[in-house]
């Protein structure tokens, strides 16, 4: 790599030994050594100069070499947690100890993450940013992970002494402990209505509305497992809340989508029609779109699933229509125990303008926590207590129709008893002729 | 390092509210937007009902960011910029100007500060990070490291867009996966049943839990010695690693034999398919640090193969959903084995029972 | 019937050649066919490489023929055409000529006869036919009179071609459901578990083979007054009549309670889609002889909708995934209820786990 | 309807009394009388043509009627089977009796099925209808179902004591029976060769070839549960193999398809472009066409998954390619026990051209059945027994190497122990340097 032309402005600059305000000397790391260079910005960099800054981040680089050289991990868990609150914070203390018993890296013997939930949307002034540095450089290693998988900005590397100041700090210019154990967790929602034409929700009233109901249950982990909300504002999912969340709020529209002919036949002429067909028309799911051959576009609006696909092709052409509002699924996690699941479909649609709507969102959240929490077993994820029971008891639970959106295909396993079939189709025209 | 602060009770004050640190034409056109497009690869331009119009540069950074980065990234934004960032969900940088002559300069600024500009539309974005060594207390392998070594190879395809449709790429650094589904995932990948360390089982374990996690219920309550401790059935054990967290006496982590396995796929988007979840392609890779070389190369040898052969807007797994895993084998030079063929609840369904096949 | 023969060693002959009874433009074109089209509802025209052509008349029978029919059909095709016939898999005739003159009194004259020609391309063909009262130790409904009450609806769709795509009915007189998968199947669905005839067990049924048949598990061996007999877990029986065919005592058909179910979208081709089975969408119908009024407005109801809506070449199953399922729930007015939800092993794969929804 | 012109020559005629051959007085049967009318033609005008015959179908008439009535059925099994064999008859015993514990139709109190395989694809001459006709009339009832749902000519309604004689002499005239029971199975191929473009491969040679190998696990059933072949000549597969066939053997071709151009453009232009692109292009499961701007079409045969969509719309235009062969699967059954299951692709392609070929395909079901027969359950078919046992093992076991063709996707699931991870990859590398 070639020298950076003002190396004290560089990504790779680490301070001469004259600045070092740690006591310890550093350790030799060849093998996190390998790893400064290389174009991409080096953490070794930023661990070396934090190691300047303070011993724990000394004797954490010691460990992290010895890990690399042994392949193992070094932490085991614990319990810390500041006043008034259960969670939030990811204790460690080391389990690697020289002959005497005693820690190799002393220093680095606590090394706690405190989750502290991001403004929503993941927004901040660079005056924030520099605010919270300060604060961890009191408090912690200084090092600040922006941001957890799930979504916290996650402070790493202090001792049990420190996490109380640290939060009440934070705490007081308006940042609030995330969740971490059995407990609802930090949410994220994408971008969305701030910087996106696609959104069709407020994805951050949506994730403050939801998580700021559940505070107790965050901050005073008392669940079965783990609860995450996901917010996207569109079927792009930009926070893949399907995959990844128990509760995914997702925007989508009603009504048609918009289509600019004008800007359609602009894409055409400047890709060729050849272009359009094999890359638009024939890659809609559903074959909902059709092109004419005057090089208009006829979307059948009915068959359309919101897939987002030619819109984000031709973003000026197209766009989401007006009638807008989110499907709701739920159930999705990763691998443990049954294997991974994906959120289902659980609301179809629902609108998000008035009061009413939102506390509608919300009582449906509130109906899945408590059902969840009563029928659960230990350690069982939302999702996985689906496939326990099966979809139509938790409906049942919660007390949502069933509805057709929420299956791929009907039943293919003949092995049912339908015995109460008449009542059953009693309920669905009573609801058809309540609409 | 302060004294310890006297307990307060907490305000408890949840998601802070994101309207009061955003760029002011977020603000002003919240919800209003009309299309974007892409001047450059890093740089996103959207364009707002009301005519405004905001440039976006995207930056990538290593996540664990400490006060000299802060400083440096911070200052670069307050100059060349508006004073407001925000984070993508893949830890990357994006900083919004209203002036379209300001993006020049401030990529140039990021690009001196030795930070790349990119990560946008068809590129390669950052990988996903988990904890890794240097915090989980049940890790495998590193994730700053691996990310870190990673990225270092596939820098000009974040600072480029010369993919057929973004490629997301996670990390895990147990089989636990905190990383997630992605176009190409690497996993770790047990081989050998965990070690139990019957010592310790009585004290740091509580036994019914971890029999309860097992998901092939391989654990059963035993007295070794003495003691009330656990047994493994290695027969039936898949060396899956969950029985480790609830109960570290379970020793699951090897040197040699937790390996690296290699997932394609994965996609949490809805356009054109639904979501899907990532597959196996490659697995007995070493975990082998600092550089994890081997690994490198599989990733590689499959991005080169999408990179050539996937056509515009197909993600990866739409791609191999289009050529078929035969050629996706085939094309990649990666091996098919029989562990390649799922043998978990509802395998049947993922057998082919057609005649849909590709010569 | 005449007097009893005796034993002779059979000659175990098997499957016999084919090429002995066929139409020797078959023959001479054999496996050198060009193209084929149809000049008119119920005629094939096929093409060869060697330049014949072959014209195929297609004619509806009600596959149990008599001596009258045999001599009728066979009178026709010996006069009219060439003197070969063969039978699709649906039990219509097809008989061919090499004169395209022939074609039309070769219809006429299965016309005069009370015979529909028809049953190609796009149209509804014979339905799949079982054993039914007639002839199975097991039915709860008939199959001819299914099958003749439908098809009389069904005539004018079986004499043209109006249809999207071809029309595959199936029906079965029982659970097994001999008649397989179909676009629409008219299957039993009992509702109440067997009546256990205790009396019978000891002697009619080998009692292991019966408990190992169950699919849930729900019987276990008992003993009832005294004697060896079975004994039913009602709560988990799921009325499928599995146990009834190896063990009569478990009597499951009931004349109320064994109701009909629609069943739709099962697919055997693989064109386009891969083969599909066939989805539930309506239950609870009365097996209602001899004409089965309420089965057939289920099946005349989902025709309706699929002739109006669907596209050209779309069969009934590629059709209601483009519209999605609850469009059809629309489309045909029919009731969705929680059954309509699968609960058998691999339930989790038939939910919607996407934001694909159709407004 | 109209009165037909020639009664007597016509499907609703029933002969005057005076030609009433049978004995026994006709019942009154008031509920299927309901099923003579309509466009239909009447199997109930047939049942009264043959009560006119004999008795055996009088009383027949007289229990149909009596199970209209209470909506069940009457027949039980039985042991029944000709001299040498131990399938292929389906006995029934009347169940219905009357207060005197005799049977209330005692004509019909044995009512068998004799299962007689026809001619490899159904072909007949009239001779050879009128052939059978005349000797079940001889020992039977007279009622032939051409055919049942597995292929066979079904001879319906005959006592014991005629089996033999009948039997003797179908079979002297070049006839043998099919299976019942726990048996090989009666096949089907499908016109294929015969009559239809799109074969790629001799049906009735293959079926021929399969089930005259296994004559006497046909007819002397000592298999866990029954076995069926099915063949198709290309991937409409006409005789559905996929689902109802332990084996299913369906032609393919491995080149090109075979396009003329001037085909395309003259079915465009019958059609319009539009027409094309929706119907056509758009409907590729794989994409793999494309219409080029001057309107022709351009075919991207490696990804061709060969599904004859396009080739069934444009039967003049495109056509197989001429590198033919079949893809084998197996494991097709309905519903009993596990649900229903599909074959899987255990062979994705093989030529059948040399003898060495066709002997190969037999190897593979002699393989299949006598693994399926050492290892599958009691009653166990043998998609079954895949399910059970894994396809892997299942491959182990007849000896055929794994193939990404068989799968739709590799594993989604992490919960597999891989360690001899490094032994599979030489296995495939060995296949591979073998090639
Ligand atoms: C900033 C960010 C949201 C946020 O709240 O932080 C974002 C922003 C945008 N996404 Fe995204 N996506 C972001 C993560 C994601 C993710 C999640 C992830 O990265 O793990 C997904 C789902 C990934 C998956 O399917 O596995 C995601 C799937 C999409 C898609 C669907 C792509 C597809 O074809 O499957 C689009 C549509 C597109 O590409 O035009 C999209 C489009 C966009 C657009 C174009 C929306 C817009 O009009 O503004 C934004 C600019 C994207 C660009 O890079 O060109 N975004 N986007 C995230 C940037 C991550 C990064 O730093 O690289
Ligand atoms: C820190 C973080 C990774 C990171 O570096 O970004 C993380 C780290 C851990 N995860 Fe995670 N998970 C993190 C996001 C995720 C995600 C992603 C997400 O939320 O979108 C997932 C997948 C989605 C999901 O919820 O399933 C995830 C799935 C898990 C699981 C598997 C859950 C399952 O049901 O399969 C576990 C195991 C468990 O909970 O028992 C787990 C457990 C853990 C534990 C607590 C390990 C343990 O059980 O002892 C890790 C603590 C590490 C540490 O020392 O800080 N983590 N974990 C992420 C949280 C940071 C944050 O708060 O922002
Ligand atoms: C004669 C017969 C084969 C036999 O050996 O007896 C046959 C013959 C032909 N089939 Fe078939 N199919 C026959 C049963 C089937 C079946 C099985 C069934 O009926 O249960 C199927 C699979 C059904 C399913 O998917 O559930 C079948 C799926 C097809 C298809 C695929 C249609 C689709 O789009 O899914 C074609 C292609 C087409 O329509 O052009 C086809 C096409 C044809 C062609 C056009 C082939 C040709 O070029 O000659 C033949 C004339 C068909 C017509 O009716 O226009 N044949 N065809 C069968 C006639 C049955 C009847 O009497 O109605
Ligand atoms: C006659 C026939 C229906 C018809 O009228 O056409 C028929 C009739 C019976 N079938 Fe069948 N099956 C007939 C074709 C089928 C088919 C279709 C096929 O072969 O393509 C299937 C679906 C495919 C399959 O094999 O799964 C079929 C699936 C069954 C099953 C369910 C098997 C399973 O594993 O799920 C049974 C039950 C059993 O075998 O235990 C069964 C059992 C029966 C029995 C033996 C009832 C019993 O268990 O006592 C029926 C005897 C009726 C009788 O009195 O003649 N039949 N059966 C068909 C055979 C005639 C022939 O030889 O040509
Ligand atoms: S999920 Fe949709 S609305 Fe949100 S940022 Fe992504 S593309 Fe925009
Ligand atoms: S959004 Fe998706 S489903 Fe709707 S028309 Fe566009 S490509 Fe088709
Ligand atoms: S993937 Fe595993 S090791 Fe890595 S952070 Fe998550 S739980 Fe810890
Ligand atoms: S590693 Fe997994 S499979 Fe093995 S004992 Fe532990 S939890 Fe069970
Ligand atoms: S479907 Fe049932 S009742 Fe009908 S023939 Fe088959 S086994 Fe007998
Ligand atoms: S009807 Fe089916 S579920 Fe019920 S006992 Fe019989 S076999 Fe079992
Ligand atoms: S399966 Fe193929 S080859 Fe056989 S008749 Fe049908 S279309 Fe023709
Ligand atoms: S045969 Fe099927 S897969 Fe092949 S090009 Fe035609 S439509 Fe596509």
């Amino acid at each position: 790599m070639a020298q950076p032309k003002n190396p004290e402005k560089h990504c790779t600059y680490i301070p001469p030994e004259s600045e070092k305000k740690s006591s310890k000397p550093m350790y030799d790391t060849p093998m996190l050594d390998q790893l400064v260079d290389g174009p991409w910005p080096s953490f070794v960099s930023g661990l070396k100069r934090l190691a300047m800054n303070n011993n724990m981040m000394v004797d954490l680089m010691g460990q992290l070499e010895h890990s690399y050289n042994t392949r193992l991990g070094y932490w085991k868990g614990g319990t810390v947690s500041i006043f008034g609150y259960g969670g939030g914070i990811i204790p460690r203390f080391t389990e690697l100890m020289g002959d005497d018993g005693e820690p190799m890296f002393p220093e680095a013997r606590e090394f706690h993450t405190v989750r502290v939930m991001p403004p929503a949307g993941m927004h901040y002034s660079t005056d924030l940013i520099r605010k919270f540095s300060s604060t961890w450089q009191k408090y912690g290693s200084g090092m600040i992970a922006f941001h957890g998988q799930s979504g916290d900005i996650m402070f790493i590397g202090t001792d049990t002494d420190n996490i109380q100041g640290f939060f009440d700090e934070v705490n007081e210019y308006g940042f609030d402990l995330g969740g971490a154990g059995p407990a609802v967790r930090t949410s994220m929602s994408c971008v969305g209505a701030a910087r996106c034409e696609h959104s069709c929700t407020n994805e951050q009233k949506v994730q403050r509305l939801l998580v700021n109901n559940f505070l107790d249950d965050m901050h005073r982990p008392a669940l079965p497992y783990k609860f995450k909300f996901k917010v996207s504002g569109c079927s792009n999912d930009c926070v893949n809340s399907i995959q990844r969340a128990d509760m995914a709020i997702i925007g989508t529209w009603r009504d048609d989508m918009k289509v600019d002919q004008g800007e359609v036949k602009a894409f055409i002429k400047s890709k060729s029609r050849k272009y359009v067909i094999d890359n638009i028309i024939s890659r809609c799911p559903t074959n909902a779109l059709s092109l004419n051959d005057d090089d208009t576009l006829s979307v059948d609006n009915r068959n359309c699933v919101r897939c987002m696909h030619c819109i984000n092709v031709m973003t000026k052409a197209l766009s989401p229509g007006d009638d807008r509002g989110v499907t709701v699924l739920m159930g999705g996690k990763r691998t443990l125990k049954i294997g991974d699941t994906m959120g289902t479909v659980i609301v179809p649609f629902m609108k998000l303008e008035s009061d009413e709507d939102y506390d509608a969102l919300k009582e449906i959240a509130e109906n899945t926590i408590d059902f969840w929490a009563e029928n659960a077993l230990e350690h069982e994820r939302c999702g996985e207590m689906i496939d326990r029971i099966g979809l139509v008891n938790f409906l049942e639970g919660i007390e949502i129709d069933v509805d057709p959106n929420m299956i791929n295909h009907p039943r293919i396993s003949s092995y049912v008893r339908m015995d109460t079939w008449d009542e059953e189709v009693d309920k669905w025209n009573q609801r058809k002729a309540a609409v | 390092m302060t004294e310890k602060a006297k307990p307060r009770t907490p305000i408890e004050s949840g998601v802070p509210d994101g309207m009061q640190y955003m760029h002011p034409v977020y603000l002003k056109n919240f919800g209003n937007w009309k299309y974007h497009d892409r001047p450059r690869p890093g740089v996103l331009h959207h364009v707002a009902k009301s005519g405004d119009e905001v440039w976006t540069v995207r930056v990538g950074t290593h996540r664990q960011l400490g006060p000299y980065e802060i400083d440096l990234l911070c200052d670069i934004v307050d100059k060349y910029a508006d004073g407001f960032v925000r984070f993508t969900i893949r830890s990357n940088m994006e900083v919004s100007v209203t002036d379209e002559s300001k993006v020049a300069p401030l990529i140039q600024a990021f690009n001196d500060a030795g930070y790349p500009v990119g990560g946008t539309g068809n590129s390669i974005t950052m990988i996903s990070h988990t904890q890794g060594w240097l915090h989980c207390d049940i890790p495998a392998t590193d994730a700053a490291g691996v990310v870190k070594s990673l990225m270092d190879e596939l820098h000009d395809e974040f600072i480029s867009e010369q993919m057929p449709n973004r490629v997301h790429i996670t990390t895990s650094c147990c089989q636990i996966n905190c990383g997630g589904q992605g176009d190409i995932a690497i996993n770790i990948q047990h081989t050998k049943p965990p070690k139990i360390n019957h010592d310790l089982v009585a004290n740091a374990c509580e036994r019914p839990s971890v029999v309860a996690r097992c998901p092939v219920a391989a654990i059963r309550p035993a007295i070794v010695n003495g003691k009330p401790s656990l047994e493994i059935d290695e027969k039936k054990c898949i060396c899956c690693g969950a029985c480790f967290p609830p109960c570290p006496p379970m020793q699951i982590n090897d040197p040699e034999h937790s390996k690296l396995a290699v997932w394609v796929g994965g996609k949490n988007s809805n356009a054109r398919s639904k979501p899907m979840f990532h597959k196996l392609v490659a697995a007995g890779i070493p975990n082998n640090p600092p550089r994890w070389i081997e690994a490198k190369d599989v990733v590689m040898q499959i991005l080169h193969a999408y990179k050539k052969d996937a056509r515009d807007w197909e993600r990866m797994g739409d791609w191999v959903e289009r050529i078929g895993w035969p050629r996706f084998f085939e094309l990649t030079e990666l091996p098919f084995t029989k562990f390649h063929v799922d043998t978990w609840r509802g395998a049947r369904h993922t057998l082919n029972a057609s005649t849909h096949i590709r010569f």
